[in-house]
């Protein structure tokens, strides 16, 4: 209980990218693959979230932020903000790679009006 | 010794390749262009015979031209065996350009331009070689020589040519990309140099079973000197033009492999390595077999072309058979057959082109009373057939005899019957030819009596290489100072 | 943090995976996607991220869907099976996923016990971040000071990446070489009139109060969740949402998908300017505290916050047209004219 | 105005800058961006040779972004190896750019805007990942160079949509796999800069996190550079894209990548860590020997000319990594060295494969009949490029092959050794094929027999840029010494 109570976020970010990385490679079609894909990056910023976390501490907006004393400042106090930070650029980085990949599965959908991956190779040939 | 540092052997090497810029500019004026060959040719053999009082007098003549990384450089070195050999190169070079002039305008060739072109960079590659300093420079040049010669080879641009090139290309690259490229690298990585030394500079560095190893990947390597088996691409190139045969077929190419044999085995392995693991027993025998074979196969050949190439695989052998005897008279030897053979060999292989042009024809067999067609053609075939043979009066026999010296000092009784074997041999292959052209009756003669000799261009080469090669019986000096003094350079 | 709860979250969370990538209709799929984003986004919540929270709420939960179901729309709704080679497939793709599972999960034992203090990631860098965020930048919202000045360099390619995708996204679908011409969007026409009026009065109420809402976002982000991202992409929804309750040729006459371009590539040039200028100044690139010397009564700890605020209202710029490029593209197939 | 301190910066802002110029006065009227483009990466061009030329002279350069220190800000360290990598890159990029005017009209003609932009935010994406020494902003720069890649390489239509699905998903899986490992990193270590984690690191060196973090750190890097068994998405991608794209991405994605697998081995995990603690360096040169067989193997086997050198490109890839992997001297400094020797080399073919698409209007291997006759010069150039793959001295790439080999021979890893010679030898018959299909007249024209073709050459602004690279390429061969002493022996790690 104490180690499943200690890791279990750790656990499940795995488990939710394994589940990406299945959708990734073992489905065929298209979309489902942008789906894998999606979830396999919310599952790295789960991961990177749960990094950040601190026991006993709160959100990293300094209270009373103008006026107050700085040496009230207690780094106890407030969760780590840096991985919040470079999960918002992987945030934004996973939905341009969806806009994108979205861009060019309905292009393909226009090329050879199929979204299955096997069926286009067909008609490739 | 002294050393003398001059940019000449640069210039040597260079001059021809820097020709191809105003033959490629004066291409549609064949006349200049050619005018811009002999110039080359002439400046070119100006340059090294301008270097030859300092070789004789027992110095070297040496030139940096860069250093591409430690150890690693692009270096000339001129020495007595280096200097024979473009001698001879250069010589012939001034030949085959009149003798090509005469050849490709009758026969009202393609791609001239190209041809002289490409012509000059094989000459530069050449003398790039005899001139290397170290291994590098020698592979450069070697490597340079190889993609130069190709268009030349196949020239016609015809499936027969294609399949030619191909073959030609896969032995010759094949080779030196698959062997020689990874035994310099295993000699750089034992010895961290690659320079050329007499001493050898492999002594004392390793094993002998790498030393043998070694010793195999250069020898066959080295394809060019078409050392059995791998002298396959050596017939199939006789498609080229035959000015293309005669001079990097009998001369330039095989001669740069054997030649970069040599050096190999002199300056890097040195002969007193030899001579302690006891390797010249190796070689004799990868030699020996070579001689044997190729000279039987010559004799079933009719294409006139075609039995002069075995004949070359054969001759090509008795130089490395000169190493492999390790003795100084050997050595000796082997060196002045470089520049003996090629002389004689040219001079064949300029009679059968000035027979091809002037009659078309290519096999023996059709060739019977030629002799009283073109005479001239046929005597100077005939002393060109006497010193690839070694009969006296003719160069050949100088290289021969030293060679048999060779085989005594060194005590290899073997190699002696082979030698004169092969030279029955020999004889039992272009004495026929000869035979036939004079000596037959007139229903038997397939040509008419009237003389009509090829072009002037196509027959004052040959009477010339002709000539000099009764020259070089009795007046073998400067080509036996050469070699006495490489060979003592080599401790031998 | 109630860890019950958090367990909750997570389950539900890996259930809606489960079920977006198995179910066979792709419709609900992206529904279905859209809450597990939602889910994940409460689970950040609870974790004392907010700012990754809303941003994951506008962007992942919010018009990511919209994309999809644009996408389903206009490509094929039903997930057909595969023909040959099934089982295959899916032992690659189960073996695959196994072997990084347990490679990751070996990796867990060493990790420090989730949300301890004491871990090398709490006590390493980022007491210095929450130290100092005051008194070098005098932004309260530690996200925010770091996001945009300690590793506003990070954020300013991200604003990049933002513009890439929408730059990509055109250059795929778009049918190109339009002129501004052959933007005009036509007349507001009967076509318009098929929606439900319901729907059009009520986005008539939201859009003003989501777009002011947009703005403090982004001006507020020094003091609360929020920023240059979220601020943008609420910006961005709101256009959408014009586009989708009535239809894309209105939505282009408020905004032309050229002028977003122009918007997108001006609001990251704000961005790397604003660094350039600091350049040209003689401080290092994205030093802000140069600035005080061209703002008027500042500090350099002020010129920071103000940096900070420029660089925001850059990103907030990007983002919302971005957004609304890559739904109009996607919306409409490239050609920009009906939407949905 | 600007000092010298602010170079290494500018070799990233002056491309980035410019980009979103390109897109706004693009937008206005086209004839702007290629003109914009050119001007954009020669002032980046400038700015990398003159980082360059301070690095030689004062060694290691540090920049603080924003003026914070490391590990609390961005830095960007430029050091021996990084210097000659961001000159590399930028000089591809300029070249590409040079030549990629009548293939972009030709093939795009109504994007151009949309390919200059992304072009030049590709090579900002290149030369940010190479010059950060921060772990995490690495990521975000790969990530801007693959979707720019991406983008540029679906513009090709077609064949070109599905291998650039296919790069996405796969890119993506790289990338991820990268951010993995640095979060891997982060929670070991809790920093993000590079050098702060490899002081850092020596205590944990045991762990089985940071084991995994080098596993997935590395796995992205070869996903990323198509290390064979993971080459799956290059080939088809790379030869359907447009020639324009094709020769920036060709020559510079793979090395780039190489090279962060470099920097993720020495500057954040640690030399003695990827040599001496993991205990993989024989099964990775076995790899790679693998993927130098395997990518000559299927060389061979095609028609399509842009697809055989995509595959000669994934069996390069197999030369660099196993060079570094041989953890000799000798080999470390073949393996940069040829980064630097095949970036050129490979642009020089492909430079070559756009002028082919632009006079015949396809890139079968039967597309190249004739062509001496035609484009002596353009011929003569590819022939440069052709030799150095094949590593005929004096081009490039024998230098660098010869490194290779003798690190090969130094660890004794003589698979590897043969690989390459194999390699070589598999080269020297595909371009020796190719010389041969252009040295022959096609078929119908045979009987002409004379000089009557016509001299039909390449347009100058696609020729200058390919002669350029040919001679770049022996220059770089006979500097190659000079090139190692300054600048690759300072960057092979000490000790190995």
């Amino acid at each position: 209980m104490e180690i499943l109570l200690a890791k279990y976020n750790y656990w499940i970010y795995v488990a939710l990218m394994m589940i990406g990385i299945y959708g990734m490679i073992a489905k065929t079609n298209l979309m489902k693959k942008i789906i894998g894909m999606s979830i396999f990056q919310t599952a790295i910023i789960v991961f990177y979230v749960s990094i950040g976390a601190k026991k006993g501490a709160t959100i990293p907006i300094i209270e009373h932020g103008h006026g107050a004393a700085h040496a009230a400042v207690r780094v106890a106090d407030y969760v780590n903000p840096l991985p919040h930070v470079l999960m918002l650029t992987a945030i934004v980085v996973g939905v341009g790679t969806l806009g994108v990949a979205l861009a060019i599965a309905m292009s393909i959908y226009k090329e050879y009006g199929s979204l299955e991956e096997d069926e286009i190779l067909e008609r490739l040939e | 010794m002294e050393t003398v540092v001059s940019i000449k052997p640069l210039l040597a090497s260079l001059v021809s390749l820097v020709a191809v810029i105003p033959i490629v500019m004066s291409g549609k004026r064949p006349n200049l262009r050619e005018g811009w060959t002999f110039l080359a040719g002439v400046i070119k053999f100006g340059l090294i015979i301008s270097m030859l009082p300092v070789i004789l007098a027992g110095g070297t003549i040496q030139y940096n031209l860069w250093q591409v990384m430690p150890g690693l450089a692009i270096a000339f070195k001129v020495d007595g065996m280096g200097m024979l050999f473009a001698i001879v190169a250069s010589t012939l070079w001034l030949a085959t350009s009149a003798y090509s002039i005469g050849y490709m305008r009758s026969q009202n060739e393609h791609s001239q331009t190209r041809y002289f072109s490409f012509f000059a960079v094989a000459l530069s590659a050449t003398i790039g070689v005899a001139f290397a300093a170290n291994l590098f420079t020698l592979y450069l040049f070697y490597e340079m020589l190889s993609l130069a010669t190709y268009p030349l080879v196949t020239h016609h641009q015809d499936g027969e040519a294609r399949a030619s090139g191909r073959k030609y290309l896969t032995y010759i690259l094949g080779t030196s990309i698959g062997l020689v490229l990874p035994a310099m690298l295993m000699v750089f990585h034992l010895t961290g140099t690659l320079d050329f030394s007499g001493a050898g500079i492999l002594a004392g560095t390793t094993s002998k079973t790498v030393i043998i190893c070694l010793l195999l990947m250069f020898v066959f390597g080295f394809a060019k000197a078409g050392i059995m088996p791998l002298q396959g691409w050596l017939p199939a190139a006789m498609v080229a033009p035959t000015p293309v045969s005669a001079l990097l077929h009998a001369v330039a190419v095989v001669k740069v492999g054997v030649f970069s044999i040599f050096r190999v085995l002199t300056f890097i392995f040195g002969v007193e390595l030899l001579r302690t693991l006891d390797l010249g027993g190796v070689l004799c025998v990868i030699a020996s077999i070579t001689i044997l074979v190729a000279s039987l196969i010559a004799l079933s050949q009719d294409g006139l072309k075609r039995r002069l190439a075995f004949s070359t695989i054969g001759q090509l052998s008795y130089i490395v058979l000169g190493v492999a005897l390790l003795s100084p008279s050997g050595l000796t030897g082997g060196l002045l057959h470089i520049a003996m053979h090629a002389f004689g060999k040219i001079t064949l292989f300029f009679c059968a082109g000035a027979i091809f042009v002037a009659t078309g024809k290519k096999n023996i067999s059709e060739m019977v009373g030629i002799g009283k067609r073109m005479p001239v053609t046929m005597i100077a075939f005939l002393i060109g057939s006497m010193s690839v043979i070694g009969i006296p009066p003719t160069g050949g026999f100088i290289s021969k005899w030293h060679l048999l010296l060779g085989t005594l000092e060194a005590n290899r009784i073997p190699m002696l019957v082979v030698l004169l074997s092969s030279s029955l041999l020999n004889a039992a292959y272009f004495l026929p030819v000869f035979y036939r052209a004079f000596f037959c009756t007139d229903e038997e003669s397939m040509f008419e009596a009237k003389v009509v000799e090829a072009p002037i261009w196509c027959v004052a080469p040959l009477v010339m290489t002709a000539a000099i090669s009764v020259g070089l019986f009795f007046y073998p000096q400067p080509f036996l100072d050469l070699a006495r003094m490489a060979v003592r350079s080599m401790g031998g | 943090m109630i860890w019950q709860f958090d367990f909750l979250i997570l389950a539900l969370g890996v259930i809606c995976a489960l079920a977006s990538i198995s179910l066979k209709d792709l419709l609900s799929a992206a529904i279905v996607f859209g809450a597990y984003s939602f889910l994940m986004c409460l689970l950040w919540t609870e974790m004392g991220a907010v700012d990754v929270a809303f941003t994951e709420a506008a962007v992942g939960a919010g018009v990511s869907t919209v994309f999809f179901l644009a996408a389903v729309f206009h490509t094929s709704r039903i997930v057909q099976p595969r023909r040959r080679g099934r089982m295959l497939h899916k032992l690659v793709g189960l073996a695959a996923a196994t072997g990084i599972g347990i490679l990751l999960i070996s990796a867990t034992a060493d990790f420090p016990n989730w949300a301890n203090p004491n871990s090398p990631a709490s006590t390493h860098l980022s007491p210095f971040y929450i130290t100092e965020t005051i008194p070098l930048t005098g932004v309260p919202n530690i996200v925010t000071s770091v996001l945009a000045d300690f590793r506003g360099f990070d954020t300013m390619f991200e604003t990049a990446v933002i513009f890439v995708a929408g730059l990509a996204v055109v250059s795929i679908l778009g049918r190109y070489g339009r002129r501004l011409r052959d933007y005009e969007p036509s007349p507001v026409g009967e076509d318009v009139a098929h929606q439900s009026p319901i729907i059009q009065a009520a986005c008539r109420i939201f859009v003003p109060f989501m777009q002011l809402f947009a703005l403090y976002v982004v001006a507020h982000g020094h003091h609360s969740p929020g920023g240059g991202f979220q601020g943008g992409v609420i910006l961005g929804a709101s256009f959408i949402l014009v586009a989708i309750s009535y239809d894309l040729r209105v939505m282009q006459r408020r905004l032309q998908e050229r002028r977003a371009m122009l918007f997108s590539s001006l609001g990251v040039l704000i961005y790397s300017g604003i660094g350039a200028l600091c350049l040209l100044m003689g401080a290092n690139f994205l030093d802000y505290s140069i600035l005080h010397t061209i703002l008027p009564a500042t500090s350099p700890i002020m010129a920071r916050s103000h940096g900070m605020l420029g660089v925001e209202v850059g990103v907030a710029l990007t983002v919302m047209s971005i957004m609304v490029i890559i739904y109009v593209n996607v919306a409409s197939y490239g050609k920009s004219d009906r939407g949905l | 105005m600007i000092s010298p301190e602010q170079y290494p910066v500018l070799i990233v802002v002056i491309p980035l800058l410019s980009a979103f110029l390109i897109s706004i006065l693009g937008g206005m009227d086209k004839r702007f961006c290629y003109p914009a483009t050119l001007l954009a990466l020669g002032g980046s061009l400038a700015a990398a040779v003159a980082t360059l030329c301070l690095v030689a002279d004062h060694g290691i350069i540090h920049y603080r972004m924003g003026g914070w220190a490391p590990p609390f800000g961005i830095e960007y360290v430029v050091d021996y190896l990084n210097a000659l990598v961001l000159v590399v890159v930028v000089f591809v990029a300029f070249m590409a750019a040079i030549a990629s005017k009548v293939s972009v009209e030709e093939e795009l003609p109504h994007k151009i805007p949309q390919f200059y932009t992304l072009f030049v935010l590709l090579t900002t994406g290149l030369l940010g990942m190479t010059i950060t020494g921060d772990a995490f902003n690495l990521y975000v720069l790969m990530e801007i160079a693959a979707l720019t890649n991406y983008a540029l390489i679906a513009m090709g239509r077609k064949r070109a949509l599905m291998a650039s699905f296919n790069y996405v998903v796969i890119g993506t899986m790289g990338a991820c796999f990268y951010l993995l490992g640095v979060g891997h990193l982060y929670i070991m270590t809790g920093s993000l800069n590079m050098a702060d984690i490899l002081n850092i690191l020596p205590h944990l060196y045991g762990t089985n996190a940071i084991l995994v973090a080098a596993i997935l750190m590395l796995m992205g890097a070869w996903i990323k550079m198509a290390f064979f068994p993971m080459h799956g998405w290059l080939p088809n991608a790379y030869t359907y894209a447009p020639s324009a794209t094709s020769s920036l991405v060709a020559p510079l994605m793979t090395k780039v990548s190489v090279y962060i697998m470099i920097r993720v081995m020495f500057s954040v995990l640690g030399a003695v860590y990827v040599f001496k603690v993991l205990p993989v360096k024989e099964l990775i040169v076995w790899l790679a020997t693998a993927a130098i067989i395997a990518g000559s193997l299927f060389a061979l086997a095609q028609k399509d000319f842009k697809k055989m050198l995509t595959y000669l490109i994934v069996a390069e890839v197999g030369y660099m990594v196993g060079g570094v992997w041989l953890a000799t001297a000798q080999g470390i400094t073949g393996a940069i060295l040829h980064i630097v020797n095949d970036a050129v080399m490979t642009l020089c073919l492909f430079l070559f494969a756009a002028i082919v698409v632009h006079k015949t209007k396809g890139h079968q291997l039967s597309n190249l009949q004739g062509l001496f006759k035609k484009m002596p010069i353009t011929m003569a150039a590819f022939a440069v490029g052709a030799l150095s793959m094949i590593g005929v001295p004096p081009t490039a790439g024998f230098f660098s092959k010869w490194y290779l080999i003798l690190g090969g021979i130094d660890a004794g890893q003589w698979q590897f050794v043969v690989a390459l010679l194999f390699s070589s030898l598999v080269n020297a018959v595909l371009f020796f094929r190719i010389f041969e299909i252009a040295y022959y007249e096609p078929e119908s024209a045979q009987h002409g027999h004379g000089e009557s073709v016509a001299i039909d050459e390449a347009p100058l602004s696609m020729l200058l840029p390919l002669v350029v690279v040919a001679i770049t390429i022996i220059l770089l061969g006979l500097y190659s010494g000079e090139i190692v002493t300054t600048f690759i022996q300072h960057a092979v790690p000490a000790g190995i």
